[in-house]
């Protein structure tokens, strides 16, 4: 019997696989500073992890978070301090530190029980501040607002050295992620995140333990982020509180909507889109033009990224996952294409 | 015979050595490539403006007599907005990309951190980090020896102005107002330094960034009796602490760290202001050394317009002395290593813009050296000579 | 005692007059939640344009007048608001209308994107030097008792006072209050009674703009030097306007204020006496959001939305 | 035998009397309806029985379980399921995802995760779904999105969502509620067949009275919160005081 969850071209989920892996060869192959892209792509990866996981928690179960970037901290000053401080093996601390932040996540469900909507986005937002406030109160481990220094990640001897090692750490993770979320979303998990989501009443009276499923959402949501800070964290060797800035958490919730929210392809989407859109093409971009305009004003960046983000909303408010899933549909029907919707 | 194969052997050894010219990164025949992140779009973009133009004006002034052993010096400039993420994206591509020869002034404590371990893998040289953090020229630190550090760090500053403060009078009672954050982290060391060595106790008054209202920390040094107060603030604060104490009745001396030596602080403060007194680590762009005189000469040439010209302005032209002495001081064909044994043979070099500048395999703290202005008639007047 | 007391009463007056920046902002917010649910995260933004337009004016007109004085800035003053309503229509035609029959969340994500132009195109215009704004009121101060008061922050504090009032008799008394009142609660009924929903949404989007550069001009000399980091004051608002409860009139100036005082005598009174508020100053303000969400989950002033099933 | 059992149901939101001493019984295996007037308190007693409000007043017994004591989620594991009088679906889920939403105390959280792995597994776990959508007669459709589907199918999951939990006791919240006659039809069908076949009682609100008459064993009137009658279909027809609620004075007059 063909399951309903094979009809998505799991053919080419292989290919695919096959293709990540095989990039940077083809990379290295093309041009001589492969290493600058290869770092975008991973850090692209590692928003990945955590905005599959915000998605979870914003886009399927339906409670805004605009301080995601807080567990992005506590899954990296974790395990920074784990690792390098208490002398756990980095391959402990993959599994210890993401639960940590996920216990984080449980104290700011706790609120979610009671607090809706935009009022739970400003509440994670100020957890987001107090967890800054506590890195820097617990100076002794964290090194407050200096930063502290990582070690880098050795997994069973093998020491992951370079950003072409760190690429394919970071991108096994990322589908091994992709996996696990898929998969929480057409289970009896998924569902219950999605009725909480759309109806409230229908899930009680489905038997959905609205607390204890908010509570569950925030917990895998952290563990997802703290998974992203551990790698974040034995990647980019240094972290302090400003890599975990407010902005960035909005700029996640951006990359989940960007992508579509409620798809973990589009999450993963959004977050490739972001990301490459403000470190790679705009700076190129920006060298492009510079060779015939004289550009004062460092905000040149920022503009056309803003720019360009709104004409994208405008444009497709539905996401990069709904233009996708249009495109598919209209190749679908391809002489009998529906007229666009005239209003 | 003999002569012919000595020829042959010289031409040889010369053809080596012009293969040995090309393969340092970011150097050809006619240029130097040298790579500056700065903040260009974040909370401190002014200054990330204003430093490379600066530093640009003084290499446009080398460059057009010929250069460093006759190639141009050319600086990109990348943006971080004060992420230590995006500094180390910028440190990528310009490493990487790019491929710089050195890099230069990159601005911010936390980003220059964030970009050692990059610093550490790839060997490229930072000369003159724009970050007062005392832990910057710490040799045993990772990419340690790659650092040149060329600021005074904000605890040498805070160590010699409660020197001087207690020189002056020994009773004073102290208070520090300090930004909630690194660079308030940076002051306090060397607040909890200087406390420990004088056997005082000094109040601690803290503020947010981008704070606009000091009327709470300014109530509580007047409770504390405060007779001294240091401002570990930039320009806002200052003037907004220095007003809000006129109109409370309330006037101690004030002093401030480098950061504060702008003459904005006169200009807005107003009478409030005089008094003042501040700490640099280099020469005043309108004192009479020779280094000023010639950010002068070359701020008349180009036409700087006059809201530009200033201490960020001329900070970024003072550091780009001991980045092109470098230069100089690296071989002919210049290797980045060559750039890292030229900089540490300077031993009490002057600038002209700064005090005497050492370095050495042990010593990567180019400046230990600060000088105290004072606000005198809303103009700052240098009132000490260097204190160490 | 006596000297707690007086430290208590100067912070508090100076922490309304912040608060009440924080109200006007989240004033903005509230408008254009109520009419529309939307977030407006730009609101910072249309603050900082505020202040900068009016700088402009003010440089513009003492040229044209020659020197600084009050005409000056009346002048300048009533140039910012034709600006605001201008950049109200403005913004209605790029943010509100294309996106009229799309999620809420995709208003928000454009006012984000909203939110970064603005910042970036204000300093390629205005330059990356911050300004010095001058304000028609200088550093005066008088005296009541042992307290200083600014003549800035008590202008604040009366504009406030009088937007609050307009607008108060605006949503209560006028035909086209009741009609945006009428629109917020229920659009599809307010459109089948035959208001015109569409003016009705430029108006909101007109009186944000409106409210943010009043709240620009009133606090551009507060901070000594203008620069495009005014904006991130539109963050600070945003506990402001949760706390009153989204969507409330009443709600966001209290917001403003209690939020105002509790920064102001925590950096102050408190810090002095208890040494571990330093620590935790610049998070009070989240601390006092959250528990008061956890005992009214939707702020002071605000009422739950109940759901018919 | 008594099964399900009101009594002295007591509730006021801020004056309003919602419900004013209610009280009655309804047996095992029989289909009894609630009928009155819009705001005569028939949603609210539903909710009340359901855990969405809590009385002021007032006993819910299921088989001596004290329904009041018991949280919204935990009422399903008492064999108590419901639909909704606005739909209360999940519109960008497939079908068959909806319906299996009812599944969800059925499934243990330890079968979630051998469902991860094995294919088999999840073939186990549509199979109850097909079970119900083939009873409904909405199989075929358990791959669409549920966004979009007409009215009437919507319906049709609702009431596929609160039987698959397989309960004793079924609330229906005006399930013929915007249905043509065809429909209506269908929806009475499908309400007599649930009792019969899977020997179900079924509590239901409607306002369409051929439906009520027709399938109910009896009916119970609600007006203002109060009880008016209370009895077999032809009973209650000829009850004067519901005439006269129904059909307005004028008919006597």
């Amino acid at each position: 019997m063909k399951g309903r969850y094979d009809d998505e071209n799991l053919k080419w989920i292989p290919v695919l696989i096959l293709a990540i892996f095989l990039f940077p060869f083809i990379l290295k192959g093309a041009t001589s500073s492969y290493k600058y892209y290869l770092y975008v792509l991973n850090i692209a990866g590692i928003y990945m992890i955590l905005t599959i996981g915000l998605d979870l928690l914003s886009g399927f179960t339906g409670l805004m978070s605009l301080g995601h970037a807080a567990f992005l901290a506590i899954g990296a000053y974790s395990s920074a301090i784990l690792v390098d401080q208490v002398g756990i093996p980095f391959e402990l601390s993959i599994f210890i530190s993401p639960v940590i932040a996920g216990l984080f996540g449980l104290v700011i469900g706790f609120p979610a029980l009671r607090i809706e909507g935009m009022y739970l986005g400003l509440t994670t937002m100020g957890f987001g501040f107090i967890v800054k406030r506590l890195i820097i109160a617990l100076r002794e481990w964290t090194g407050g607002s200096a930063g502290m220094p990582v070690s880098k990640a050795t997994i069973f001897g093998f020491t992951i050295n370079n950003d072409w090692d760190n690429y394919f750490m970071i991108y096994s993770f990322v589908i091994i992620s992709v996996i696990i979320a898929r998969r929480i979303v057409i289970s009896k998990l998924g569902r219950a995140f999605m009725a909480i989501r759309d109806s409230e009443q229908a899930a009680q009276a489905s038997g959905i333990n609205l607390a204890k499923y908010k509570m569950l959402s925030f917990f895998i949501s952290g563990l997802f982020a703290g998974f992203a800070g551990v790698l974040f964290a034995h990647t980019s060797h240094f972290i302090s509180t400003d890599h975990f800035d407010i902005l960035l958490s909005i700029y996640f919730i951006v990359m989940v909507l960007i992508g579509g929210a409620g798809s973990i392809y589009g999450a993963v989407l959004g977050t490739l889109f972001i990301v490459l859109m403000e470190n790679l093409f705009i700076p190129l971009f920006k060298d492009g033009l510079a060779k015939y305009i004289h550009l004062e004003a460092g905000d040149f960046q920022a503009f056309i990224f803003g720019f360009i983000m709104l004409l994208f909303i405008i444009f497709q408010p539905l996401g990069l996952y709904g233009m996708w899933l249009k495109i598919r549909i209209y190749w679908k029907l391809f002489p009998f294409n529906p007229r666009r919707r005239s209003t | 015979m003999k002569r012919y194969v000595s020829i042959i052997i010289m031409a040889a050894l010369a053809w080596i050595r012009c293969e040995n010219r090309v393969t340092s990164p970011g150097v050809t025949d006619t240029e130097i490539l040298i790579g500056n992140i700065q903040d260009l779009s974040g909370p401190i973009k002014e200054l990330g403006f204003l430093i490379p133009s600066g530093t640009n004006m003084y290499l446009d002034y080398i460059n057009a007599q010929g250069g460093v052993h006759g190639r141009q010096i050319k600086m990109l400039i990348e943006d971080h907005g004060y992420n230590p993420q995006k500094a180390v994206v910028a440190a990528k591509k310009l490493i990487e990309k790019d491929q710089v020869f050195a890099l230069y002034n990159v601005i911010g404590t936390s980003t220059t951190e964030a970009i050692r371990p990059i610093l550490e893998e790839s060997g490229v040289p930072l000369v003159a980090p724009a970050t007062m953090s005392g832990t910057m020229s710490d040799l045993s630190r990772k990419a340690g020896h790659l650092i040149f550090h060329t600021d005074a760090g904000y605890d040498v500053q805070s160590n010699v102005l409660v020197d001087y403060i207690l020189e002056q009078n020994a009773n004073a009672k102290i208070g520090v107002v300090y930004q909630d954050d690194d660079y308030g982290a940076n002051v306090l060391k060397g607040i909890a330094e200087a406390e420990e060595r004088h056997g005082i106790t000094i109040q601690r008054e803290a503020y947010q960034r981008g704070a606009t209202d000091f009327v709470g920390q300014t109530g509580n040094l007047m409770k504390g009796g405060i007779t001294d107060v240091i401002i570990g603030g930039i320009v806002r604060e200052p003037v907004t602490i220095m007003k809000t104490s006129q109109a409370m009745k309330y006037s101690p001396h004030f002093f401030g760290h480098a950061p504060t030596v702008d003459a904005r602080v006169g200009l807005l403060a107003g009478d409030a202001g005089e008094g003042f007194t501040s700490c640099y680590f280099a020469y005043l762009p309108d004192s009479d050394k020779s280094g000023p005189a010639l950010y002068r000469e070359l701020c008349e040439k180009n036409n700087v317009p006059e809201k530009m010209r200033g201490i960020y302005h001329y900070y970024g032209f003072a550091t780009a002395h001991i980045l092109v002495e470098g230069l100089r001081r690296a071989e002919e064909y210049p290797t980045r290593e060559g750039l890292i044994n030229g900089l540490e043979t300077l031993n009490n070099w002057e600038s002209g813009t700064y005090p005497p500048i050492t370095f050495n395999k042990n010593d990567h703290a180019g400046v230990e050296k600060i000088m105290l202005l004072q606000i005198q008639g809303g103009k700052q007047v240098a009132i000490t000579g260097w204190l160490e | 005692m006596n000297d707690v007391l007086t430290g208590l009463l100067q912070e508090s007056v100076s922490g309304i007059a912040l608060g009440c920046i924080y109200a006007l902002i989240a004033f903005g917010f509230t408008l254009i939640y109520r009419a529309t649910e939307v977030v407006n995260f730009a609101q910072g933004e249309l603050m900082m344009v505020g202040a900068y337009v009016n700088f402009f004016f003010v440089t513009q007109f003492s040229g044209v007048l020659g020197g600084v004085n009050f005409w000056v800035y009346l002048f300048a003053f009533a140039g910012s608001i034709i600006f605001a309503i201008l950049f109200g229509i403005l913004l209605d035609y790029i943010i509100n209308r294309p996106l009229k029959d799309e999620p809420v969340f995709s208003v928000i994500m454009a006012t984000i994107s909203l939110a970064i132009i603005l910042r970036s195109l204000t300093a390629i215009i205005a330059g990356p030097i911050s300004l010095v704004p001058a304000s028609p009121f200088g550093d005066n101060t008088f005296n009541i008792g042992s307290v200083v008061i600014s003549i800035l922050d008590i202008s604040i504090i009366i504009w406030t006072i009088v937007l609050m009032a307009i607008f108060y008799f605006f949503f209560n008394k006028t035909r086209w209050g009741i009609a945006m009142k009428a629109t917020s609660t229920d659009p599809e009924a307010a459109q089948l009674m035959g208001i015109p929903i569409k003016q009705v949404y430029r108006f909101v989007w007109i009186f944000a703009a409106l409210v943010g550069v009043i709240g620009g001009v009133l606090l551009a000399p507060r901070m000594a030097l203008l620069d495009t980091n005014i904006s991130y004051l539109g963050l600070k608002a945003f506990p402001a306007a949760i706390l009153g409860g989204f969507g409330s009139i009443p709600g966001a100036v209290v917001g403003g204020i209690i939020l105002g005082i509790i920064e102001t005598i925590s950096m102050g009174t408190l810090s002095f006496h208890f040494e571990w508020v330093k620590e935790i100053n610049d998070i009070i303000v989240w601390i006092v959001l959250i528990v008061v969400l956890m005992i009214r989950p939707n702020g002071l002033f605000g009422i739950a939305k109940v759901k018919r099933v | 035998m008594s099964n399900l059992s009101i009594q002295n149901l007591h509730i006021h939101f801020s004056g309003v009397v919602a419900l004013d001493e209610v009280s009655f019984d309804i047996k095992e295996g029989e289909i009894f309806s609630l009928i009155g007037p819009n705001g005569s308190g028939k949603s609210t007693l539903f909710n009340c029985i359901n855990g969405f409000c809590s009385p002021q007043r007032g006993s819910i017994k299921y088989n001596n379980v004290d329904l009041l004591a018991r949280r919204p989620h935990e009422i399903v594991k008492h064999g108590i399921s419901r639909t909704f009088q606005n739909l209360q679906n999940v519109p960008f889920m497939t079908l068959l995802d909806n319906i299996l939403l009812g599944a969800h105390h059925r499934l243990t959280m330890r079968d979630t995760f051998t469902r991860w792995i094995s294919r088999k597994e999840r073939g186990r776990e549509e199979a109850l779904a097909l079970e119900v959508m083939d009873f409904l007669g909405i199989a075929n459709f358990e791959k669409k999105y549920l966004s979009g589907q007409p009215y009437g199918i919507q319906k049709l999951v609702e009431i596929a969502r609160a039987l698959i939990c397989k309960p004793k006791l079924i609330l229906m919240d005006e399930p013929a509620a915007g249905m043509n006659d065809q429909e209506t039809l269908e929806i009475g069908k499908i309400i007599s067949e649930i009792r019969d076949i899977l020997n179900i009682t079924v509590l239901v609100v409607e306002h369409d009275m051929n439906l009520v008459m027709n399938i109910s064993d009896r009916i119970c009137v609600l007006d203002s919160g109060r009880i008016l009658a209370m009895g077999e279909p032809e009973e209650v027809k000829n009850h004067p005081k519901v005439i006269k609620v129904f059909l307005g004075d004028e008919v006597h007059a």
